[in-house]
């Protein structure tokens, strides 16, 4: 349970960061930090991805908040981020720390899921399938979640899928 | 004082008691709203509501200060703003025409938000104070630069009486008539 | 004899009368005014205005008229899926028995004015309210034949609703025929008399019958069958036009009927006026009294939806068996007892 | 506590993820389409297998109003998406482009100045009303009670005058902007919001005779949809409905933001985790919504009035634009931002909306466009709990499960 007063985000930030390290480095996973503003991103190999999501959760960071998913054509790769933190744990309650993978973009990406370890990833991974076409193996209930299949067989988030915006005259019909 | 979390116990009721009490508030207070309804509802057409100035309503254009500067047409997050070119006499030689660029603005797609009016460094757009017209097609809604000087007309006010809604602490909205009766 | 006589004698034949012109005819006026007052009512307790544009100065009972044509002239669409017979014929009859009710319930105590016979009126209580228990049954054929889920499952709800109110209504209405010791409904209130209610005399009967009527007729808070959020209208769902409207008309008839039953049982019927001879006071203003009490208790129970939510089923079912059967049979010892004492 | 999780024709497993039921069930299941197009629940289809009366199984189908959001947000600038995004909670528009404004704050290194702090707190609490109010209105209709549709309905009224008197819009204030607010109070303001403060403390009390006491509506809710403080974290059930279950989680606490580290004010919480408990949530965050707005507007009266925009941004306005912020207190825009650069870099922005912690991720890669926008909304995390709660509860409990989830299809959708 939270209490007054209220805390210094960025304190907890500190100590959930070396919380996650700790339970990362005990387990012998080797990854990288990188900073982001309000939270940190560790970036796993996809090999040590369960292994350190088992690792996470056990240190008490118990839910997903947000599974993040971006393209980096030039790059070539999906950076996949699942964004943790905190409810039971009141030392780092509300801090945010992102577990993190590259996969290689291809036609058909393919990552473990993480599904079994924190539920609250179901319908997140779901969405990230339908919209990068990322496949999650291992997933209980694989399918599009909030588009059409057709629709989803387009990666609408990819960058190469470009929107398409009419004109102001679109619409507008020509006689008065 | 900084926010806390409080924790808080649920009330309970239970009991035949607590059972033909609360049936009993329940039914006093319906019929008490029964008796007096306290109602704010607006007769539509017959009365229409007033809004405060500063209401974002219909955009205007007053040519005299636009300096074509194209601000407006670049914030406008539904694209519904077009700079056009249009000539008008050069501001030295009477006898010539320069091209200038206006703005001209599709009612079909605009949402309201006003970014124009703020972007706008001359005060050349402004709002007004209401938005309920009906057009008859849709290509009435894509206003040319004479319609958008101008402001539009308002046929409700002239069906209608004025009403405004007042916030009270009885009543929730309390409808009084906007503008006292001429006569 | 002309046949202007014929006709004449033939409208006002005492069954004929009563069933289709007082019945059906006053039925439907009476249904018209309780969706109106329904809906005004609500209205007001919502703070807001209700019926209003059809005719402002009548407060908009226009309105209802202009629902029923609606219905009338609505196509009547008839899925494929269905079966047709049952499907056409349930609300039919349920229209047609939820009626019926009038042709056996006296509105005054002139035998002239009876629609039976008056050897046939001593049992009139029971056939009355042997009546009132057919039209759920064609609401459960209609629910079935229609053949969709949300029908079948607001069918089995109302079968369910059934088998609870149906003895908590006969008993409760039974009340004062023990008391009185007699199943004729014009002896129940000549034993009444003036003040002898049995409003004040059995008040637990009479709050018993009240949430009786209001389960069968699926009122708040036991407007289970057709619940929205889960079941769209329940039996009703696949249903159009003028058989929506004979359905939901079906209800308001009902909740009239026992309107009627409870106003000529608990509330003195045709009190305090004493029908005398001749139309107007044999039959007219005696039959005026009844039918304003009946239009009480049916607002009433109309009221109740602006107050009200939905029970769950379970909860209703259980609150029929554990809370209002006891108070019912509580009634019947009380009407035993009031027997016993001699009061009538 | 409640912890055994009260259901019918079988058990739950310790979390309450997975129904066993007591008999063998499979050939003989009744599958019902709830929505999309069904009174009940509009936008969302959720398809229910029944075993008899009893739900053991349920398939939440969301996404029937999906407009794209994280993808148009990345070809719009960094001004333009905040219309855009409150579209998807359009009566809680301030709380839910909150969260954009402060990642994108949080690039740029601006900060507001404590007055539109103040501002930007104040209406969104004026928001989280409007939004709670709303959540009740649909709960009424859910539990058949059209009274309580209306009054909250009504009783809402008189917030979205109180916003369009601060805003100039009804609903779709685009109010907050990075590094500021739009407008000031107007002078009358600090009356009506007192106003309306007392009006809705009297008919708080009037809403418990009429539909929290009411013994019909309590026996609807008591127990019903249970989600215990294990299962809630499991399912990362955020907002309200993870403080009915007695985790005291809320962004103004974890993370403050605008004028929330000063304002004086409680986050209730309640231990029982089913429908009544998610309920008095509501009902409490009104109050305390109350008390803030009571606070911010005294505070807005009493301190003078001051520039409602960033320091570094006022420097750069123009003499005309400085005049009307002092005359009239309204911001005006920039003309470069239209075409804005943000610096490179990651923010997550977070608040917490009517219906729980909304976050955006937001990426820059130092262009005139968001490189990519992640949102997730509280509906969207919420949505989850259909599956796992309504199983094993009878279907007529749905309607009072998801009324109390207060789940908002649009929002849910993005």
């Amino acid at each position: 349970m939270l209490q007054a007063p209220s805390r210094d985000y960025s304190s907890v930030l500190g100590l959930a960061l070396e919380k996650a390290k700790n339970a990362l480095s005990s387990k012998g996973i080797v990854f990288s930090v990188e900073e982001g503003k309000g939270f940190y991103d560790i970036i796993v190999e996809r090999e040590y991805l369960v292994a350190g999501a088992t690792a996470l959760k056990e240190a008490g960071f118990d839910h997903v908040v947000s599974l993040t998913v971006t393209d980096y054509p030039k790059e070539k790769k999906f950076r996949l981020v699942y964004h943790l933190t905190s409810y039971l744990d009141y030392e780092i309650a509300g801090a945010i720390i992102g577990l993190g993978v590259e996969v290689p973009r291809s036609d058909r990406p393919s990552v473990p899921s993480l599904t079994q370890v924190w539920r609250s990833a179901e319908f997140q991974e779901r969405e990230v399938y339908e919209f990068f076409g990322i496949e999650f193996e291992g997933h209980p209930d694989l399918r599009p979640l909030l588009l059409t299949p057709p629709v989803a067989e387009l990666r609408p988030l990819r960058k190469d899928f470009v929107v398409r915006e009419e004109n102001i005259y679109e619409g507008v019909p020509k006689s008065g | 004082m900084p926010p806390k979390v409080a924790v808080k116990p649920l009330p309970k009721r239970g009991g035949l008691l607590a059972g033909v009490s609360d049936n009993l508030a329940a039914l006093m207070i319906g019929i008490k709203y029964f008796l007096n309804p306290k109602r704010f509802s607006i007769y539509y057409p017959k009365e229409y509501p007033e809004l405060r100035k500063g209401y974002r309503g219909f955009i205007i254009l007053n040519k005299q200060k636009c300096i074509s500067c194209a601000a407006c047409a670049r914030i406008c997050p539904s694209a519904a703003m077009k700079m056009i070119r249009v000539p008008v006499p050069h501001p030295k030689e009477p006898e010539k025409t320069v091209m200038k660029q206006f703005p001209v603005i599709n009612y079909q797609r605009c949402i309201f938000c006003g970014y124009c009016v703020d972007i706008c460094p001359t005060e050349a757009l402004y709002h007004v104070n209401y938005h309920d017209i009906v057009y008859e097609n849709l290509a009435e809604m894509f206003w040319d630069l004479d319609t958008f000087q101008k402001e539009p007309e308002y046929p409700t006010a002239e069906e209608g009486i004025p009403v405004r809604l007042m916030i009270h602490e009885e009543y929730g909205l309390l409808k009084v008539p906007a503008r006292e009766k001429q006569g | 004899m002309s046949v202007l006589d014929t006709v004449a004698s033939l409208i006002f034949y005492p069954p004929i009368w009563q069933l289709l012109i007082l019945g059906f005819g006053g039925a439907l006026v009476v249904a018209m005014v309780a969706v109106w007052f329904e809906r005004k009512a609500a209205a007001r307790v919502q703070r807001r205005i209700g019926p209003y544009w059809a005719s402002p100065r009548l407060g908009g009972l226009m309105h209802l008229m202009a629902d029923m044509l609606r219905y009338a002239f609505q196509q009547v669409v008839i899925p494929r899926t269905v079966d047709f017979w049952p499907f056409i014929a349930a609300p039919i009859f349920g229209m047609a028995l939820s009626i019926l009710p009038f042709a056996v319930t006296p509105l005054t105590s002139n035998p002239n004015f009876w629609p039976l016979p008056p050897a046939l009126m001593e049992y009139s209580l029971l056939v009355a309210l042997a009546i009132t228990t057919l039209p759920p049954i064609f609401i459960i054929v209609s629910g079935w034949a229609a053949n969709n889920p949300f029908t079948i499952i607001g069918g089995v709800r109302e079968a369910f609703i059934i088998l609870s109110y149906e003895l908590i209504a006969i008993l409760s209405l039974f009340a004062p025929a023990v008391a009185v010791g007699s199943l004729n409904i014009v002896d129940i209130v000549q034993a009444q008399g003036l003040v002898k209610w049995f409003i004040v005399l059995n008040p637990l009967a009479f709050l018993a019958a009240i949430l009786a009527v209001a389960m069968s007729t699926s009122a708040f808070p036991f407007e289970i069958p057709e619940s929205e959020p889960e079941v769209v209208a329940g039996p009703f769902t696949e249903y159009s036009g003028i058989l929506y409207a004979l359905n939901m008309g079906g209800a308001y008839m009902r909740r009239f009927v026992f309107g009627l039953l409870i106003s000529l049982m608990f509330l003195g019927g045709w009190y305090p006026i004493v029908p005398g001879e001749g139309f107007i006071l044999g039959y007219a203003l005696p039959s005026l009294v009844v039918v304003v009490k009946a239009v009480v208790v049916v607002l009433a129970i109309s009221f109740l939806r602006a107050i009200y939510g939905r029970y769950r089923l379970d909860q209703a079912l259980d609150m029929a068996w554990r809370l209002v059967l006891p108070l019912t049979l509580a009634g019947i010892l009380l009407a035993l007892v009031e027997a016993y004492l001699g009061i009538f | 506590m409640v912890e055994d999780v009260r259901i019918y024709g079988g058990w739950k497993d310790e979390l309450g993820l997975k129904v066993v039921p007591s008999k063998k069930i499979g050939k003989d299941l009744y599958e019902v389409f709830i929505g999309p197009q069904h009174p009940g629940s509009g936008h969302m289809r959720i398809t229910v297998r029944l075993d008899g009366d009893i739900i053991v199984e349920a398939d939440p189908d969301i996404g029937y109003v999906h407009r794209t959001m994280e993808k148009l947000g990345e070809i719009r600038g960094w001004i333009k998406p905040i219309p855009l995004f409150e579209r998807m909670a359009i009566h809680d528009a301030c709380n839910i482009t909150m969260p954009y404004v402060l990642a994108v704050e949080k690039l740029m290194g601006v900060e507001p100045p404590l007055r539109a702090k103040y501002l930007r707190s104040l209406l969104c609490e004026i928001n989280r009303i409007g939004a709670h109010l709303y959540g009740f209105a649909i709960f009424g209709v859910f539990l058949g009670h059209s009274t309580m549709y209306m009054w909250a309905m009504g009783d809402r009224e008189v917030f979205i005058e109180l916003a369009e008197a601060l805003t100039g819009a009804r609903l779709t204030h685009s109010y907050p902007l990075p590094g500021g607010a739009r407008r000031d109070i107007p002078a009358d303001f600090p009356d009506m919001a007192r106003r309306a403060v007392n009006y809705m403390r009297k008919r708080l009390k009037e809403y418990e005779k009429i539909f929290l006491n009411n013994p019909v509506i309590r026996s609807r809710l008591e127990g019903v949809g249970v989600i215990s403080k294990g299962l809630a974290a499991e399912l990362g059930i955020v907002g309200p409905n993870a403080r009915a279950s007695g985790i005291g989680y809320d962004v103004r606490i974890v993370e403050p933001y605008d004028a929330y580290p000063e304002l004086d004010f409680e986050v209730p919480v309640f231990r029982e985790g089913d429908a009544l408990a998610r309920t008095m949530v509501r009902v409490e965050e009104i109050k305390q919504s109350l008390r803030i707005i009571e606070q911010a507007v005294e505070w807005l009266e009493k301190n003078p009035r001051e520039p409602i925009v960033d320091k570094y941004l006022y420097g750069k306005y123009p003499p005309l634009h400085k005049k009307i912020m002092e005359s009239e207190g309204r911001a005006k825009l920039l003309p470069i931002s239209a075409a804005m650069k943000v610096p490179k870099g990651r923010a997550i922005g977070r608040a917490e909306t009517g219906r729980g912690e909304t976050i955006y991720y937001v990426e820059s890669d130092g262009g005139v466009n968001p490189y990519r926008v992640r949102i997730v909304t509280a509906s969207a995390r919420n949505a989850i709990a259909f599956k796992y709660v309504l199983p094993g509860h009878k279907i007529m409990d749905l309607p009072a499960i998801y009324g109390s989830l207060d789940y908002f299809p649009p929002e849910s959708d993005r």
